[in-house]
This record gives C-alpha cells, sequence and structure tokens, in this order.
C-alpha cells in the first residue's frame, strides 16, 4: 500500500512537470486518475527493494548531489577525456570496487555516477555482493594491483559512495 | 428475334431454352439407344464381375490410369517450352519482387513513351 | 531543383531499398529494404505537405500563421503504423521459416514451384 | 541484465507510463495521440521485458491482459462509430464535441490556445481507445516473439 | 553584444566542443570499452551544456521579455536532458555487460579483474 | 541557401549513407542496429518537416518496437547473411 | 542474366523516380491545390475541439482510415498468434 | 434513424465489430465461437446484399463517414471540395459485393466443418470476418488513401489465413511469399497516391477523376497503381505467389481468396474507366492489359496441365480464367475512345469480362471446395495419389462436374455464357486473340479431364475404402454454389440485364460517379 | 541567436556522420551500438535544440520520448548480445 502511495505521487509529480505551465483543476484532476492508474499498474516495479527514496530529506539531498559534486567530478571527467581522446595515452584496465552499499538502488546511482565520471565505467555487478568490476581508462602505474578500491581511490575531490549512501540507504 | 437471343454478342446469339430442348432430346434418344439393350443382364450376379482371361482380378492400385501418365505425348511435345517455364517458375521470394519491378519498370516506360 | 533535396533523398533511399530487396538472398534483409522503402515513402510524404516556413499545425503555443498541411501527416501515421504491423508479420514468418527450413536464404526458401 | 539495469528499469518504468498516457490524454492538444501514446507505453512494458528475465516477467505480464486490452481498444472504437449512426449522424459521427456540459465538449475558436483538456468531443475518447489497443497489440507482438526465442534458444554459434 | 548572449554563445560553444571531442574519441579509441568512455560521458556533457545554453536563453526571455512559453520549455529540457543522462549511463552499463559476456577483452589492459570473476558460467546456470 | 536548409540537406545525406550501409552489412545484426540508426535519422527529418506527430510515432515504433522485433527476430534465426 | 534484369531495372526506376521528385509538377515547400487542408486548418479546431490539427485529421476527418489502422494491427497480432500456436497432437498436414 | 441509409457502413463495420469480439468470446466455448462467426457472416451477407438491392434498385449511394449527415458529400462550407472518407458506392461497387457476400458465406459454412478438428479457429474465424471486411471496404471505398488501407487488411488478413496450417512449414512459405509481395506492391500503391495527392491535393478519386489533366506524374501514379494491383488479380508474370498461397491455404481460404484477387481487379477498372477514362491514352494501356491477359490466359493454362498438386493446378487455371478479365475489360479499354468500335465490340467484352468475374468467383469457388473435400475425406493432395473416389463421393463428384464442365465454358453452365460473349465480341476487335482465348478453353477441359479421371474415376481403391461423403454443411455450401453455377448458365440474361449491365455502365460513364459525390453537374 | 542555434545544429549534423563512420566499420556489433547511443545522444541534442529554435515546447516533448525509448532499444541489442540472456 505503502509502495502505491509513493508511486502514485512521484507519478502525480512527474505528470505535473510535463504540462507545467497549463496546470489547470481538470488538468490536475486528469493528472490524479492517470498517476493512480500508473500506480497500479506499476508499484510492484518501482518500489521493488525499497521504500524510502521518496523521503523529502533525501530528495534534496540527490538534488544537491547532482548538482554540485556530481557535475564537478563530471567536468572534470570530461575533460579528462578529452586531453586524453587529443594525445592519446591510455592505461586501461578493469578493478573492483566494493561501493558499501546493500540497496539496487543505490548500486543503480553509484554505477551511473561512476560511468558518467572520471574515466570510469561499470562493466559488471556482482549480484550477491555488490561488487562492481570498473573499466578505468587510465590506471595510474603501481596500482593496478591492487585487489579492491575505495571510493577515494576512484574519484578525486568528493566520495560519491558516501553521497550515494546517504541518498539511498 | 429478339426473344430468342437472350445474349447476344454481335455475331451471334445464345438461348438456354433452345439449348435445354436440344439435351432433351439427346436424353431422349439415349434412354432410347440403351432400351435396345440386354435385358437378360442382372445386377449383383456373377455377370457383372469382368472376366479377365481367368485370372484373379488384380490389386486396383495398378490397374488405375494415375494423373502422371495422363497427357504424356502433349508434355513431350512441348517439352522445350515446358522447361523453360518451369525453371522461370523458380520459388524464390526474391524472383517473385524481381518479375514486380520489372513489370513496373516495363508498364512506365511504356506509358512514358508512348 | 536543389529545393526539391528531400525528393531526392527519397528517390535515393527508394532506390537503396529496391536493391536491398533484389539483390540480396536473405528473407531479413529484404525485410529490411521494405523497410527502407517504407521510410522513403514516409518521407515523400511528409516532405509532399510541407510548406516553405511553415509551422507545425498545432495550435497551442505557435502564432496562427502559415501551416504545413495535416492530411499527408495523418496519412504517414497511418502508413508508420501499417509498416511496423507488415514488418512484424514478415518478421514471424521468416522466424518461422528458419524454424522449419533451417535456412533464410531465399534461394532454399522454394519447396513451392513449378 | 545485470541488477543496475533491472534497477533503472524499475525506476523508469511507471515515468514512461505516466508519459504515454499523457501523451495519449493530451493527443488533441500536443503533439501524439493514440498510436504514439500506446506505443510509449507499450515500449515501457518492453523495457520490462528486457531488463527482467522472462521466467519473471511471464508471471507478471500475462498475455491474457494484453489481449483484453486489445479487444477493448478495439471495441470500444468501434461503439463510438456506432453510436454515431445511434445518434441518427453518420458512423464516427464526432456527436459530443462543442456541447457544453458533455465531458470533453467544450468549444474552442480558431486561433492560438493554450490548451483545454476538455474539449475535443469523442477525439479523445477515440485515443484512450486506439492507446489500449494499440499497447496490448504491440506488446503482444513482442511478447509472442519473446516466448518463441526463449523456448527455441538462440544460435551459441553466433557469438563473436 | 550583451551579457547573456555571450553567456549562451560560450555555452553552445562547450556544448559542441565536447560533442567533437566525444566523436573523435568514438573514432580514435582502440576497443569497445574506451570508445564508451568517449561516447558515453562527453556527448552527454556536452547535450548538458547545450541545452543549458538554451535554458539560461529561455528563462531570460520567461524573466525579461514576459515569454511564457520560457518556463515550460525549459522545464521540458532540463526534464528531456535528466533522462538522457539516466538512460544513457545505463545503456552504456547493458553494452559494457553484453561485449564482456560476448568475450571482448579490454585492449592494453594492464589489469583485468573481472577475468577472475568466471562469471560467465554463473549466468549460464541461473 | 539558408542554414535550415543544410541541416535539412546534411541530415538527408545521412539518411542515404545510412541506407546504404542497411545494404551493404553483411551481418544482420550490424544491419539490424543500422536501420535502428535509420529510423532515427527519419524521425529527426520529419522534425525539421514540421511533423513532430509523426516523428513520436517514428521514435516510439522505429527506435523502440522495431529494433526490438527484429533484433529478437535475428537472434532466434540467425546472423549471417549467407548461409551456406 | 538476372544480374542484367536487375541493373537494368534499378536504372529504369530509379530515372522514374528521379524525374518524378524533380519534375516541375511537384515542388518541395510549395504545395498546389490546398483547399482540403486549408479547409482543416480554418475549421478544424473549431468544428473538433482539438488544437491539434493533425489529431483532429486522424480522428474526425479520417477516422474511418484510423479504424482501418487499428483493424491492421489487430490482423497482425491475430496473425502472429495463430503462427506460434500451440498445435494439437491430431493435427498433422494432409501429405507432404 | 432510417437503417437503410446507413447499409453501407453496417456492411463494413458489422464483419468488424464481430471479428474484435471473436477471439476472445470465441475462448469461451466453441459453440460461442461457432455461432458468432455465422451469425456475424450472416448477417454482413444480409446487409450487402440488401445494399446491393438497394444500389441496383434506386442507383449509387454515397455515404460519409464521420458527417453530420451520411449523404452531406460536400460540406456547405467547404469551397465545394469533399473533406471526409466517401464509401461510393456504383454498380459496380455493388456486384462485387454480391460475389463477396456469396461466397463469402459459403467459406465460412464450409470452414465450419474442415477446421473443427483444429487449434486457432477463434483467431482464424476472426480473420476471415477481417477479410471479408477489407475486401468489401476495398470495393466500396471511394477515397484513395482508405482503399490502401483496406488493401493492407486483406492482403494480411489473407495471408495470416494462407499459413493457417503451420505444421510443416510449406503453408509458411506461402504466407511469406503472399505476405511479401503484396506488402511491397502496397508500397507502391501508396507511393502513387501521394503522387496525386501532390499534385490535386485530394484524395477522393471523383475530384481527382475530375480534374486530371494527365501530366507525365499522372500516368507515373498509374502505373504505379495499377502494376501492384495487376498483381493481386494474379496476372503474368506477377502470378506466382498464386499458386503457392491458393494451394496451401485452407480450402475455403482458397474460395474467398479468388474473389479477394478480383478485388483487386475491381480497383484496377475503376481506376482506368473512372479515374482516367478518356483522359488517358486508352489503346495503349487497353493494349497492356490485353497482353497481360493473354499471357496470363496462355502461361496460366499450360502451367495447370503438369501441375500433380490439385489445387495447385486449380490456381494455375484462376491465374488462367483472370486472364479471361483481363482481356475483356483491356478490349472495352481499348476501344474506349472509338465510339463505333466500342458499341460494336467493347461493350460486349466488357460485359463479358466482368460477368466473367462473377461466374470465376462462383465456379472456382465450387471447385476449390471440392478439392477441399476430397483433401478433408482422403488427405492426399497428390493427383497421383488419389483415384476412385467416384464411387463413394457422389455428390462431390456432381459438383465437381458441373464445376469442371463450367471452367471449361461448357454450356449449360454459367462459365460458357461469359465465355461466348467475350469470344465473339473478341473475335471482332482482334480474332487472332479470340482463337488464343478458344485454345485455351480446350487446354483448360482437358486438364480438368485429367483431374477428373485421377480423382473419381477408376476402380475403387482399397486405401479409400474407408472414404465417406463430407459433412452436411460442407455439402450444402457446394451445392448452393452449384445450383448458382447452373442457374447463371441457363438464365444468364437475368443476371446480365439486372447486375452486370449496370455495373458495365457505372464503368463507362465517369460522369456519373463524378456527379455521386460531386453532386450532379 | 537562432542563427548560433542553427549552426550548432548543423555542426552536430555533421558529428552525425563520424558516428555512422564508426556504425560503418566498428568491427563488431558492440561497437556500432556505442556508435548507435552515440547517434541517439546527437539526434536528441538536435531535437531540443530546434525545439528552441521552433520556439515550441511541444516539440521537445519529442525529444523526451527519443530518450526515453532509444534506451529500450538498446537495451533490447545489449540483452540479445549476451550469450545467456533469459
Amino acid at each position: 500500500m505503502i509502495a502505491f502511495i509513493l508511486t502514485a505521487i512521484s507519478a502525480y509529480l512527474a505528470y505535473l512537470i510535463f504540462t507545467a505551465g497549463s496546470w489547470t483543476g481538470q488538468e490536475l484532476i486528469a493528472g490524479g486518475i492517470l498517476a493512480i492508474i500508473v500506480a497500479a499498474l506499476t508499484s510492484g516495479f518501482h518500489f521493488r527493494n525499497n521504500k524510502i527514496k521518496c523521503n523529502p530529506i533525501r530528495m534534496i539531498l540527490a538534488l544537491l548531489y547532482v548538482l554540485i559534486p556530481f557535475f564537478i567530478e563530471m567536468a572534470k571527467a570530461n575533460i579528462d577525456v578529452a586531453i586524453r581522446v587529443f594525445t592519446g595515452k591510455i592505461r586501461p584496465g578493469i578493478i573492483k570496487y566494493n561501493p558499501q552499499l546493500k540497496s539496487d538502488f543505490g548500486i543503480m546511482l553509484i554505477a551511473n555516477s561512476i560511468t558518467l565520471t572520471p574515466g570510469t565505467l561499470a562493466v559488471h555487478v556482482d549480484e550477491e555482493s555488490n561488487d562492481l568490476y570498473v573499466h578505468l581508462l587510465n590506471i595510474a602505474p603501481g596500482k593496478e594491483q591492487k585487489g579492491s578500491w575505495a571510493g577515494k581511490d576512484i574519484f578525486s575531490w568528493f566520495d560519491l559512495s558516501a553521497w550515494v549512501r546517504r541518498i539511498a540507504e | 428475334m429478339e426473344y430468342m437471343t437472350t445474349l447476344s454478342s454481335g455475331s451471334g446469339f445464345w438461348h438456354p431454352l433452345l439449348w435445354l430442348t436440344a439435351f432433351v432430346v439427346v436424353v431422349v434418344l439415349a434412354v432410347i439407344i440403351r432400351s435396345f439393350g440386354a435385358r437378360k443382364y442382372k445386377m449383383d450376379t456373377e455377370q457383372t464381375k469382368p472376366f479377365l482371361s481367368g485370372n484373379d482380378e488384380s490389386d486396383p492400385n495398378e490397374i488405375h490410369v494415375r494423373a502422371g501418365n495422363l497427357y504424356w505425348g502433349y508434355l513431350e511435345t512441348l517439352k522445350g517450352y515446358y522447361e523453360k517455364m518451369i525453371s522461370l517458375h523458380t520459388g524464390n521470394p526474391a524472383d517473385y519482387l524481381l518479375w514486380l519491378f520489372g513489370v513496373l519498370a516495363l508498364v512506365v516506360l511504356i506509358g512514358l513513351l508512348a | 531543383m536543389l529545393a526539391n533535396v528531400p525528393f531526392i533523398a527519397f528517390a535515393l533511399i527508394a532506390i537503396i531499398g529496391l536493391a536491398t530487396m533484389i539483390m540480396r538472398k536473405n528473407i531479413i534483409k529484404i525485410i529490411l529494404g521494405l523497410g527502407l522503402l517504407e521510410g522513403a515513402v514516409n518521407l515523400f510524404l511528409v516532405a509532399l505537405g510541407y510548406r516553405q516556413d511553415g509551422i507545425a499545425p498545432i495550435f497551442t503555443n505557435a502564432p496562427s500563421t502559415k501551416m504545413v498541411l495535416p492530411t499527408v501527416q495523418a496519412m504517414a501515421l497511418t502508413s508508420i503504423v501499417i509498416g511496423v504491423a507488415t514488418m512484424a508479420l514478415l518478421l514471424s514468418f521468416a522466424v518461422f521459416i528458419y524454424k522449419k527450413y533451417g535456412t533464410l536464404n531465399s534461394d532454399s526458401i522454394n519447396r513451392l514451384k513449378g | 541484465m545485470s541488477k543496475i539495469v533491472r534497477a533503472a528499469a524499475d525506476f523508469l518504468y511507471p515515468f514512461v507510463m505516466i508519459f504515454g498516457f499523457y501523451i495519449v490524454l493530451h493527443g488533441h492538444l500536443t503533439p501524439g495521440g493514440g498510436f504514439q501514446g500506446g506505443a510509449v507505453i507499450a515500449t515501457g512494458i518492453a523495457l520490462m521485458f528486457a531488463a527482467h528475465r522472462y521466467r519473471e516477467i511471464s508471471l507478471i505480464f500475462k498475455k491474457a491482459i494484453f489481449n483484453v486490452c486489445e479487444t477493448f481498444g478495439l471495441l470500444m472504437f468501434i461503439t463510438f462509430g456506432f453510436a454515431g449512426i445511434f445518434f441518427g449522424k453518420s458512423f464516427l459521427y464526432n456527436w459530443m464535441v462543442n456541447i457544453p456540459g458533455m465531458l470533453f465538449g467544450e468549444a474552442v475558436a480558431y486561433g492560438q490556445n493554450a490548451g483545454n483538456l476538455n474539449t475535443g468531443g469523442i477525439i479523445p475518447l477515440l485515443n484512450i481507445a486506439v492507446g489500449v489497443e494499440v499497447l496490448g497489440a504491440l506488446s503482444l507482438i513482442i511478447y509472442y516473439m519473446l516466448t518463441y526465442v526463449v523456448k527455441m534458444g538462440v544460435n551459441k554459434e553466433d557469438a563473436s | 553584444m550583451d551579457i547573456l548572449t555571450l553567456v549562451v554563445y560560450i555555452l553552445l560553444g562547450i556544448g559542441l566542443f565536447f560533442n567533437l571531442v566525444g566523436i573523435i574519441g568514438l573514432l580514435r579509441f582502440p576497443d569497445v570499452y574506451t570508445r564508451l568512455h568517449a561516447e558515453t560521458k562527453t556527448t552527454t556533457f556536452g547535450a548538458i551544456f547545450i541545452s543549458l545554453s538554451i535554458v539560461v536563453h529561455s528563462l531570460h526571455q520567461y524573466f525579461h521579455a514576459n515569454d511564457a512559453s520560457g518556463l515550460s520549455l525549459s522545464i521540458h529540457v532540463v526534464l528531456a536532458i535528466l533522462v538522457l543522462a539516466f538512460t544513457n549511463a545505463t545503456g552504456s552499463h547493458a553494452i559494457a555487460q553484453a561485449a564482456y559476456n560476448r568475450g571482448q577483452k579490454p585492449v592494453r589492459a594492464v589489469v583485468d579483474k573481472l577475468a577472475e570473476v568466471e562469471f560467465l558460467e554463473k549466468e549460464a546456470e541461473e | 541557401m539558408t542554414i535550415a536548409f543544410a541541416i535539412q540537406i546534411i541530415i538527408l545525406t545521412g539518411l542515404v549513407l545510412i541506407g546504404l550501409l542497411v545494404f551493404y552489412l553483411k551481418d544482420l545484426l550490424h544491419a539490424a542496429i543500422a536501420f535502428a540508426a535509420f529510423s532515427f535519422l527519419m524521425s529527426v527529418e520529419f522534425y525539421i518537416l514540421q511533423a513532430p506527430d509523426v516523428a513520436i510515432a517514428e521514435a516510439g515504433i522505429g527506435a523502440g518496437i522495431t529494433t526490438a522485433i527484429l533484433i529478437q527476430a535475428v537472434r532466434s534465426t540467425t546472423r549471417k547473411e549467407f548461409d551456406n | 542474366m538476372r544480374n542484367l534484369a536487375v541493373a537494368s531495372i534499378l536504372v529504369v526506376l530509379s530515372g522514374t523516380f528521379v524525374y518524378m521528385t524533380a519534375g516541375h509538377d511537384i515542388t518541395f515547400g510549395r504545395p498546389v491545390n490546398t483547399q482540403m487542408d486549408d479547409y482543416f486548418l480554418a475549421r478544424g479546431q473549431e468544428q473538433t475541439g482539438a488544437n491539434n490539427v493533425v489529431t483532429a485529421v486522424v480522428f474526425d476527418f479520417r477516422g474511418f482510415d484510423t479504424l482501418g489502422e487499428a483493424t491492421v494491427l489487430f490482423v497482425v497480432v491475430l496473425g502472429i498468434g495463430m503462427l506460434f500456436r500451440k498445435l494439437m497432437a491430431r493435427e498433422e498436414e494432409e501429405s507432404e | 434513424m432510417s437503417f437503410t441509409q446507413h447499409t453501407p457502413a453496417l456492411v463494413v463495420g458489422i464483419p468488424l465489430l464481430f471479428a474484435f469480439a471473436l477471439p476472445l468470446l470465441g475462448k469461451i466455448h466453441e459453440k460461442i465461437r461457432n455461432g458468432l462467426a455465422i451469425i456475424g457472416m450472416l448477417l454482413t451477407s444480409a446487409t450487402g446484399l440488401y445494399l446491393a438491392y438497394q444500389v441496383f434498385a434506386t442507383g449509387a449511394m454515397a455515404y460519409v463517414f464521420g458527417a453530420a449527415a451520411p449523404d452531406l458529400t460536400i460540406p456547405p462550407d467547404s469551397g465545394g471540395i469533399p473533406i471526409r472518407i466517401i464509401f461510393s458506392i456504383d454498380a459496380f461497387s455493388a456486384f462485387m459485393i454480391v460475389i463477396i457476400s456469396i461466397v463469402g458465406l459459403m467459406s465460412t459454412l464450409y470452414s465450419l466443418a474442415t477446421e473443427k478438428l483444429r487449434s486457432g479457429q477463434a483467431d482464424f474465424f476472426a480473420l476471415l470476418l477481417l477479410l471479408v471486411a477489407g475486401v468489401i471496404g476495398m470495393v466500396s471505398t471511394g477515397d484513395l488513401f482508405n482503399l490502401f488501407v483496406f488493401l493492407e487488411i486483406s492482403s494480411l488478413a489473407g495471408a495470416a489465413l494462407v499459413a493457417y496450417r503451420i505444421d510443416k512449414g510449406l503453408a509458411v512459405e506461402a504466407g511469406l511469399k503472399y505476405a511479401l509481395i503484396s506488402t511491397v506492391a502496397g508500397l507502391f500503391f501508396l507511393l502513387g497516391v501521394a503522387i496525386l495527392y501532390g499534385q490535386y491535393g485530394t484524395l477522393n478519386m471523383a475530384v481527382i477523376a475530375q480534374n486530371i489533366r494527365l501530366s507525365r506524374l499522372d500516368i507515373i501514379a498509374l502505373v504505379l497503381i495499377i502494376v501492384p494491383m495487376a498483381m493481386k488479380c494474379g496476372a503474368v508474370p506477377m502470378h506466382m505467389w498464386t499458386p503457392d498461397a491458393y494451394s496451401r491455404a485452407p480450402a475455403a481460404i482458397t474460395a474467398f481468396l479468388v474473389v479477394s484477387s478480383q478485388a483487386g481487379m475491381y480497383v484496377l477498372f475503376r481506376m482506368f474507366f473512372t479515374m482516367f477514362n478518356l483522359n488517358l491514352n486508352t489503346v495503349t494501356f487497353g493494349w497492356v492489359v490485353i497482353i497481360l491477359g493473354v499471357l496470363s490466359m496462355f502461361i496460366g493454362v499450360t502451367m495447370a496441365i503438369p501441375q500433380k498438386d490439385v489445387k495447385r493446378l486449380m490456381a494455375y487455371h484462376a491465374v488462367s480464367q483472370s486472364g479471361y478479365m483481363l482481356l475483356g475489360v483491356g478490349v472495352g479499354l481499348a476501344t474506349l475512345g472509338n465510339k463505333e468500335l466500342l458499341d460494336a465490340c467493347g461493350r460486349t467484352a466488357m460485359i463479358g469480362g466482368i460477368f466473367h468475374i462473377m461466374n470465376h468467383a462462383l465456379y472456382k469457388g465450387l471447385l476449390f471446395l471440392t478439392a477441399g473435400a476430397v483433401i478433408y475425406t482422403t488427405g492426399k493432395r497428390y493427383l497421383n495419389d488419389l483415384g476412385g473416389l467416384g464411387h463413394t463421393m457422389k455428390y462431390t463428384m456432381i459438383f465437381f462436374i458441373i464445376g469442371a464442365l463450367a471452367i471449361a465454358g461448357i454450356p449449360p453452365f454459367n462459365g460458357f455464357a461469359s465465355k461466348f460473349m467475350l469470344y465473339e465480341s473478341v473475335f471482332l476487335f482482334n480474332p487472332f486473340i479470340a482463337i488464343i482465348a478458344i485454345v485455351v478453353s480446350i487446354l483448360t477441359l482437358a486438364s480438368f479431364m485429367k483431374v477428373f479421371h485421377s480423382m473419381f474415376m477408376g476402380p475403387k481403391l482399397p486405401q479409400f475404402s474407408e472414404a465417406k461423403e463430407v459433412p452436411a454443411s460442407m455439402l450444402t455450401a457446394m451445392g448452393v454454389l452449384a445450383l448458382l453455377v447452373v442457374a447463371g448458365g441457363i438464365f444468364p440474361d437475368i443476371i446480365v440485364r439486372n447486375i452486370v449491365e449496370p455495373a458495365v455502365n457505372a464503368l463507362l460513364e465517369q460522369s456519373q460517379y463524378i456527379g455521386l459525390v460531386m453532386g450532379a453537374k | 541567436m537562432i542563427l548560433a542555434w542553427n549552426i550548432s545544429v548543423f555542426v552536430l549534423g555533421l558529428l552525425i556522420f563520424g558516428a555512422t563512420l564508426r556504425l560503418m566499420m566498428g568491427p563488431t556489433a558492440p561497437d556500432r551500438v556505442v556508435a548507435l547511443d552515440a547517434i541517439n545522444t546527437l539526434v536528441v541534442a538536435i531535437m531540443i535544440v530546434l525545439g528552441a529554435v521552433y520556439k515550441q515546447t511541444v516539440f521537445v516533448d519529442v525529444a523526451i520520448v527519443y530518450a526515453l525509448l532509444s534506451f529500450v532499444g538498446t537495451l533490447f541489442i545489449a540483452r540479445f548480445l549476451k550469450r545467456n540472456y533469459l
């Protein structure tokens, strides 16, 4: 039931965003009906694993996350990749990284962040231990023998996995 | 003559009643001819069985003339034509499309040039 | 001449589609060629209704001046849905054929011929 | 697919659906309509098909549901068609339009219009009918082929 | 040229530059993983900047020129970009995983931890 | 020769090129991917021709459904164009 | 032989298409005889209450086409369902 | 609310309604399914026949979809052009609807028995109803794009039905070929429609017919429209799908596919006579049609003779008989510009050709149904395996004889009536072609002699000793068709005067068709 | 402003050619999918910019649909690229 309501709310919010600028009474009512239909259809999926991500504090945190640390990391990563594209200096490899997260949603978030940030690309995820196998564009010499990497080895300024933990767990 | 021609085609006509009359005449003739036949014939007796020189009746599957045996001479005479035709009917979907496009191209040419 | 660029693109894509259909032997490739032709025809339809500097025929938040023609868009819409439907049917046929015949080569899909 | 993809698909699924419904319902105001919205919803269902295992997905989505959707949409469409005859007009006559007080019956004037959902007569209803039909039909097409692929397996030699 | 125009141009320029980098990387890099690096990050980033230029412009229109459509335009653009970033990242992961599953080893790799985990068999028995 | 016209030429050239790819690629999976790209560009072309309805339909059907059906069909048959 | 046919057909048809599209009767950007569409653009909005004229055309003026199109989808789904149906044991083709 | 005004909508709407409901409701119980199928088809046929009666009694009808009144073809504020989809049903359309109603009903009746033990029947009957709806739509619509949509419906439903017997894959091969070629043809058709729209800005056939000025583009559009239609009616050399599809489809479907092909022929003639008429270089295109017809006649019948599969043989005969219709109407087209020649032979040839459409649908349907009955009883389709069935299947044999004599043009069956008109009028036009037609007729008789001999004659074979007469519903379907065949042969004048001649006049008089939509001038 | 956006659309269109090049030569299927992804992103960018050029909010909906749905195509390809994907 709680999953149903939360899904309906998020669907309704999405509907409000789609129709931004022309909110009339009928529009809102229609959106409500649609949100209920959608929630009935999808609540089994949307909140399958975690029921807490609609906490407002966490949502604000998520917004902040997207705006500040994530964006900065992304900009850095892009400049890095741009330089490597032009110079051609790469030292690729696949390493193991344990983000210390438990929920599927958190894993998804961190994997997507990894994919969009510094020279990294999530290749595989272990279904049980939640280990991420990350393809690095450039591994600093000497680091390649390390068994399992931690967040601060991958990210430079912000430890994104800690942020994600705060958002999603 | 109008009532005689239910279908007319420029140079001839067709009237079913006339034809039916002819048909009835033929049937009557046939009945008459049949009545001259042997009256001793009885159903369900030894008479009806074919007599083939005292041997047993052979297997019906052997004495039935199969479709593949009919018109052998015709097919043999027109062998060249049929070889060509059957080889044209390849059964290949790509060829079907090719024929369609070919006719399309040909008719476009005819239409535009004529 | 130069202004007719979408039409020329239509012609080129349509020819590529036709060529795919008759030069390639694989059934799925033929179906892909059909898809190309379909796209070309849709492009032609939509391009027919374009007006120079026209805007989309929707009255929401747009100045209501010259608009492009709506009928062709409706036709293209219908044609797209019909296209995906036919493609789905043909692909299922092809899949089934592969299951039974073990090949997609159109030269081999000719058990019905002659 | 991996749990990342599954989580992402689960997360996106309601948004795809609500967007599809938005397209269906606003068909007479913004670009879109029954077909497009139905295709978007069907793609949302295809997303589920793609992300989850067949074994799990076939427990949740049943073919019968989509069959019912399809038939329901078509019957709704053709019923609106016959309703035109019933009201003394012709087949598929838009008998609800421009009758204030009727659902979807408000009148609009020519010209720029911000968009009022409650207009269009039977057009929004037909949009919904077609949307439901297309969603059922396209999902069924994908479902049938997926079932087939799962049953038959793939050519293992084609790897690489 | 007022400051706003300049900002929009700069944002556009950044966006186009990163898109260009992405395509060059796509063409230059040796294997599928490195190509994915170049493609996913930079084109998404470029698209974000290009859209930012639009958002800046239309918000300016909304606040200073009273163009009502500016706000909804920027909301839709932001939405499109969010969806794009999200799906791009997940899609890249899916491609990378599929590529590895098909047996494509990373070229010039100094380390390949994934090769030690024999996950192919593990998935097969599921 | 306005800029809008130049954009159209670019998109249409891309369309023709990808059409040629569909023609030339021997591997059916690759051809199917090229076909998906074809419908992407077709959608942009519809967009430029001021037909957003058609563009949405082409996007939804071309990018999603057709690709899915094609890929399933290719995987359940064979990838090679010429099987001896 | 087949290659010759393919080549000549392609030449003729491409000539036709190029003639068709580069001729003088149809010009890109300047449609002729647009009375019907002008009617839709001018009256469609009031008559159908739909701001999107394309939808008005699809569902009102040409609604019957749309019914047909939905029917095509239905036909295809029935066809695919019939193709992948489970056969009963007694069903066998008469003879090869 | 007057019901009679709405028959044109109902004749398409009823089969669609039943077809939509059938797959779901039919899964509940087989009696519901069979009941729905037969009631739907009966209602459709009744409506179709009533519609045809209306048209023949009171003149052509126009029906506007979605308008405030069904006969409001031109809205008062549109500036004199129709804007909605219009069904314009004149005598020729009504003629086709009569054929479709009869054969459709018989097919349904027949397949109730033949498909009794098969799976997927609900889908089967739904598709059959959709096929009927598609063909009816094709012949009654007056809108080009609507025609395309109905063409696709009938092609795809036909292809799906052809592939119904999926177990060995041969039927699916035939379905694939049919679907592939008719889809490609449909695309060309759409291209032609697009060209016409680009020039005249309308899709209504009457308006285009009024405004057409025959530029080169129009000729290209015409070719793009007629060649797919010639393909659909099975003209040589695009006939190759015909034997594949006809031979592998269930017998009832084959009987109706013949009608579906003839709907393609309807469109072909409609394009020539109504849309282009005298604007066209009628002699050239008339000769194109004549050559297609002669090729179809000759190659069809010669290819039929060596066939071993009974339905495949009959399918080649369908190709050959289509040639007669093309020939007759082609002669009419070629003489259209010449008033004297038209009166002397063209009109009669057209009457013969169009009458032949009806006759062919009836007797070829009958023949396919008898072949289906034989296959149903014996499980064998190759002539070499068959024999001696005349001992057990007497009714089927009689019906087969009727059909075979009709197709060969032997009096007093209906095939003779139309062929007779064709021979004599074509002889006036060009004696050489008439001789070819007669030779073809003789070859037809010869090949049916072969079929008759190898199926029904000969000693009673032991492997068929169990063979029984087919069930009553199949016999009913065949019997009705046979009765119509005989009736058409004995009283051809009634049919020709009341149905065929109005159809031919509707074709020849373009202004009537235009007036139907645009109002009398 | 309009001109700048138009020019950027032009440049993005040129970039599509680069991706097409990879689509043409990419040795394996995943490479081509990467190119497809690149085209997809570029197309969304083009659509967004053109939506701004035409000053129509509703046009951006197309871009959203695009971004959402091409993902499904990519997922399907990826799923069927894997050896064992059931």
